[in-house]
């Protein structure tokens, strides 16, 4: 994928993605190499031996919806079914909370679409001790944990039950009982934090790994650099995935350096091993985390994981990507669906079928409508009820300074 | 004399920016999501398509790395405006302002300047919760080196824009995202205005400016001084009309170098005096203002200078009425300033 | 009752970190060289070899990751200090102080948080130009959701950092460094002073703490106020005294939350006020406080408040003592003050 | 050099390197191939066929001072000499600056001993068009342009000929004319911002490149991660060197991840190309420079190279390298010397002898001298004069803002 800029004139270059709106979708310079699968390493190995995979992509699941090769982690029916269930549960959840954006209940919502996979597969494949720092695309991870859903919606409503206060936008969990750390609006910020969180379990001389997760785009970031700095440096037990779904808002993963390499190669350079991953392959999904876990819990410390998918709606309520590409792009994308993979695979081996799909997607949506109304009753945004008022000065500080009290005295709360 | 058009302040700050880059090949425009899809509020949507690529375009994301690309560019000729997406993320690119934007000319004794605009909506009204509605100007007014600027209108904002780019220092330009599609008064519960009806949405099609470092006077009065800037300035405005006080108003416009003059004069008539920001109050900008305004006035002023301005607290998503200092506060606080 | 010796401010604050090494396990220490050579002032010398290198080590040079790092331990239960080398490289850092660090406890209600202490040399007055001279609390000041402190003196710096170590808030801790090896009153042409020959050189060698949030009168007077720290403080007593000034001279020690009860007892009390930094004058730390006495202590105050800080400049390498806000500049504001 | 870390204990590592004061120096881990030389490969070859190269070492002179293989520029005896007579004067300057810091000349100061090849040669490189960004230990960049050696001195003592008016520590030189940008004390900041100014060149249509330097310690911060990333994606002109000294202040090159994989690597995950380069062979920096400018020139972009060499003594006057590293280390690095590498090989050609570098060597500590003493006629930073105290006040702004006139007033000044 590495390769010499085409242009020999003067000027500098600002990369293009290959199709705009009305044009056709096009994938084809992307670099997928679906034929030939990745090897795979022992755990143990020395880094550099994952090297050549950074231009690979780990899969399991072929175009036939088979599991194969090496890295299929033999998960049993129930597992499957367990995986096919958190994503098929966040991506209903997500189209509802999306539709209730629209119908003003809640101020903003960002769903992850397409990519349910990345968390579902990771939440499964570590253990409910291994600390989580996601962005806001990963809420699989809190189904994969089994989080009370009134409760996320409770949150997203800003209601008297929001666990946050009404402090946060919506998406913007946090969830310290299921070991998940508190989602930032700041890109790649929770990256190097997540190094700091590994390092001290490490210090400890517990065996639990940490894993964060941020976007293509976000890749760029200073911060993203010195969490890659701090792992290699330190050793430490820390999964950095980089979840590659082609967009940051409108520009296309080559404005973050996606065109010259892959995100995965990005770890050559820091001595991590890495891992370019088939995203919307559940199986391999698992696989990598539980690879990179192994590692670490091992003490041989961090890894880098490029989850190649692709965010198949719009980047969140305020977006419209129909404006920077082409409407056609998901529908083309070659790796496919993740939950339609899922069940495929579960379907070809006789674990599964439509009408139990269809069952489960019925039963789904209407779990997350019964927990909307439930979560409603404590109220909305708009409407309240809120946390009280007076709570807006707390937790600045452990303790409420003079100046706070007499603000709080001043607003009369 | 130009014509004029109609304009929201987003479309202001658009055509500013197609004025400057028809007339100066030296100018070019970019920043995240800024390029072809013309920037998430659209202040540069159209540009690149009629400008080209090279002159606006999409950046990687990296705060740090759009100043420091600024600063190059702007040393070597250019002159570069830059969006930030959110003021809440301009922390990444604080150190280049800090260490290299604002010392650049004076480390080199002018051999090399940096030229350039930052620009960056702030504030809330908008439901951005803490990570959308930052109003951060504060940390740069203590930044020597670097003018900050923010315009409270659409004329002011093509005017000051221009002005910015085409002027010999950097420029931090702040942009309050609640004034984009129409003046806000405070009252979140009054269906939203228009710039087409407000006397500051005419705004000239070409090329003019509004000059950097003066205040303007909104409105006239003899009762207390009211400085503000941004959308506090029309909360302001709508007090005082609602409260019947006979305030003089300041649009600051431009918070360094701030125009002292103007609000000496106005303090020194009126005796009394309330600042006014969206900002955290703890070394918030008026804390600067109020120091110098006693020094300058302090045998004319007759009470406290109070402020009014958001919590020290980050902006919480339910609570943003409660948060924001919206006209309730700024009443009572222009009648204890009355009263006192 | 524990044992005291004559210590320096660097060995005050080695002293402080070996206390809190030595009696919590979940303390660490770490930064730019501050681990196997112990720091480029030497605040951490020998406590690596001391406590190991899991407890006290070095950090690449990266201060944003510095930050970053300490806040994931200390949400992870451990007591991280972290050293910036100096206090004008901070700046890399400063969104994960702004946008993380600080807000933590309240976007997370309360179920994570980030206790930890990032202490930093600042200041000038040893030539050491505009990168190695910054006072710049004031950024730091605006930031809801840290304290920041700096001491004057060995007793306090330690004192001050063990209780910031122990507060379950986040602590910014600057440190000037023109008074790590002894008092400096602001005259460079005095042969250097030794903390040895000063009550607060001596300094208890086991646990103590000095309440953050808590001014200290070090010097009673009824004819004016002075608030001041770090350096500042030194070159107050030495202005009052040399002039004979009846000066009430405070020690605010901790900036952030600061103690208003204690400066408005003496503005009360004097009706006079002179407030001094280092740090430039716009948006400095000095405009919040003159904006909050002039707010509380209005109907007392016979005359403005007069600050005197540095420039509005960078720190110009040639122009240490012209830039440094010396007696002449401190003693002409006092009798100003008394005089107006 | 990619290695899978050795520990398989739980607890984070913290890297040390290879001998301490009292230890016998060790270079054996540094993972040098002295043996197999770098193949060249073509300036206009894509990106990934350099990757290689991040592993070896490009270098021309032989242990028997000899010039081989792909790399040799294949300069002339004159430019041979001029390239040791710009070490050299670097050298001797060097060498007197600290010992003026000692006596309390200047207030501070900082030498590039061992590493003069890596200035001297990429400034020779380079044409005098092209723009520098250097890092405070690239003084012989100013050499290779000719500065005037008095200039420079009177920048050091701040006095009233310095032309940055006193502004500047020592060694923070400015240099318009020259084509030398303003040396930062923060560090990293100018790497992106080469990158900046090397766009701009481009958009003119100029065939200028820009080069910058940072060090190896100073890869950590997250700017070199900016700089390469814009590099990258918008093809800049740009040559960004790391100078991998081995060493940041007290900590070694492993701190800053060096342990797990070269600074030329890091070129990979950007899609950059990459030249690891015995960094005290003159004319291997020469050549590799010679490359990167000549690829950027026609419009193929940026190139990262890794120039390896050794800082011979203090970070800088305010250190002491004996209390953290064997004082033997210099002596033992098995890259020698850069001026005796080059002497040896003028010597081994018949272009140069011991008792004309004896005579140069006299020659240029005494021209050190004299222009020391002449710019100590214009004033030192104790005892004056200066520029005019008022000038502080110019500067901060194109035009003297109210507030900065008054606080000049204030001065009386
Ligand atoms: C520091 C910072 N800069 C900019 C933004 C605005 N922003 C929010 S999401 C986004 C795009 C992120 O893209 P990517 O990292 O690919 O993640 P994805 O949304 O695709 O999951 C941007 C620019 C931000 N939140 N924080
Ligand atoms: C942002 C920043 N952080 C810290 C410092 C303090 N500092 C000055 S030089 C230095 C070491 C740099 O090492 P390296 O990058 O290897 O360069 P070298 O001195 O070896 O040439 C440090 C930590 C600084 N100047 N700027
Ligand atoms: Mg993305
Ligand atoms: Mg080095």
């Amino acid at each position: 994928m590495t390769h010499a800029p085409s242009s020999n004139t003067l000027g500098f270059i600002v990369p293009e993605p290959a199709a705009r709106p009305g044009d056709t979708p096009d994938f084809s310079s992307i670099g997928l190499k679906l034929d030939s699968p990745a090897p795979r390493p022992d755990p143990m190995c020395p880094a550099s031996d994952t090297h050549t995979l950074a231009n690979s992509l780990v899969r399991v699941l072929n175009d036939e919806h088979e599991a194969q090769g090496e890295w299929n982690p033999g998960l049993s029916a129930k597992d499957l079914r367990k995986g096919l269930h958190i994503m098929l549960k966040t991506r209903l959840y997500d189209v509802r909370m999306f539709k209730l954006q629209r119908q003003g209940k809640l101020s903003f919502y960002m769903k992850s679409m397409g990519e349910e996979a990345v968390a579902a597969a990771a939440g499964m494949a570590l253990r409910y001790e291994d600390m989580l720092f996601p962005s806001y695309r990963q809420q699989g991870l809190l189904f994969a944990r089994d989080r009370d859903m009134v409760d996320m919606i409770c949150h997203c409503l800003s209601n008297q039950r929001d666990n946050l206060k009404g402090r946060q936008l919506p998406v913007h969990y946090t969830w310290k009982e299921g070991n998940f750390f508190s989602i930032s609006g700041n890109l790649g910020t929770q990256f190097p934090q997540a190094v700091g969180w590994a390092m001290a379990s490490a210090a400890r001389g517990e065996d639990t790994v940490t894993a964060s997760w941020i976007g293509d785009g976000t890749t760029a970031e200073g911060d993203f650099h010195g969490a890659c700095t701090l792992a290699s440096v330190y050793n430490a037990p820390v999964i950095l995935n980089v979840v590659n779904n082609q967009w940051a808002i409108s520009s296309f993963s080559g404005i973050a350096g996606g065109n010259n390499a892959t995100f995965a190669a990005k770890a050559i350079g820091y001595g991590l091993p890495c891992l370019r991953v088939d995203g919307n392959d559940f199986l391999a999904v698992y696989a990598a985390t539980g690879w990179a876990a192994e590692r670490a819990r091992a003490g041989h410390g961090a890894t880098l994981i490029e989850t190649v998918t692709y965010r198949a709606d719009a980047h969140s309520t305020s977006d419209d990507p129909s404006r920077y590409r082409p409407k056609e792009e998901a529908a083309a994308w070659p790796l496919g669906d993740p939950i339609e993979r899922l069940k495929n695979h579960l379907i070809n081996l006789g674990e599964w079928d439509e009408s139990r799909h269809e069952a489960l997607t019925e039963a789904l949506t209407k779990e997350v409508q019964a927990n909307y109304k439930k979560a409603e009753s404590y109220g909305t945004l708009r409407e309240g009820p809120h946390a009280p008022v007076s709570s807006m000065f707390e937790d600045v500080y452990a303790e409420q300074p003079w100046h706070l009290r007499r603000q709080r005295q001043d607003l009369g709360v | 004399m130009s014509d004029s058009a109609k304009m929201t302040m987003i479309q202001a700050i658009n055509s500013a920016h197609d004025v400057l880059l028809e007339n100066d090949e030296r100018v070019c425009a970019f920043g995240e999501d800024a390029g072809y899809f013309g920037g998430v509020f659209g202040c540069t949507q159209g540009l690149q398509e009629k400008h080209g690529k090279s002159r606006v375009f999409d950046t990687p994301i990296n705060e740090a790395a759009i100043v420091a690309m600024a600063i190059g560019m702007a040393a070597n000729g250019m002159r570069p405006i830059a969006e930030i997406q959110f003021a809440d993320y301009i922390f990444p690119g604080f150190d280049q302002i800090v260490s290299e934007l604002s010392r650049l000319r004076f480390r080199t004794a002018g051999q090399f300047t940096a030229p350039l605009v930052l620009r960056t909506p702030c504030g809330g009204g908008i439901y951005g919760g803490q990570t959308h509605s930052m109003s951060p100007e504060s940390f740069f007014t203590h930044i020597p080196g670097i003018k900050v600027a923010m315009p409270s209108n659409p004329y002011d904002a093509k005017g000051m824009l221009i002005a910015a780019s085409e002027s010999e220092d950097p420029v931090l330009m702040f942009e309050p995202k609640r004034l984009y599609n129409g003046p806000f008064d405070g009252d979140p519960h009054k269906p939203a205005l228009s710039w087409s009806k407000h006397e500051k949405g005419e705004v000239p099609t070409g090329h003019y400016t509004v000059p950097l470092g003066k205040a303007d006077i909104v409105r006239k009065g003899d009762a207390l001084s009211v400085v503000a800037y941004g959308t506090m300035v029309h909360v302001a405005l709508a007090s005082a009309r609602l409260a019947g006080i006979d305030a003089e108003i300041i649009d600051l416009r431009t918070l360094v170098p701030y125009d002292m003059e103007t609000i000496a004069k106005s303090v020194n008539k009126t005796g009394r005096c309330v600042v006014l920001h969206e900002a955290p109050r703890t070394g918030g900008f008026g804390a600067e203002l109020i120091a110098q305004i006693q020094e300058d006035c302090f045998y004319a002023l007759e009470a406290p200078v109070k402020r009014v301005t958001g919590w020290d607290t980050p902006y919480p998503h339910a609570f943003e009425w409660q948060y924001f200092p919206g006209q309730e506060r700024v009443t009572r606080a222009m009648i204890e300033t009355l009263e006192a």
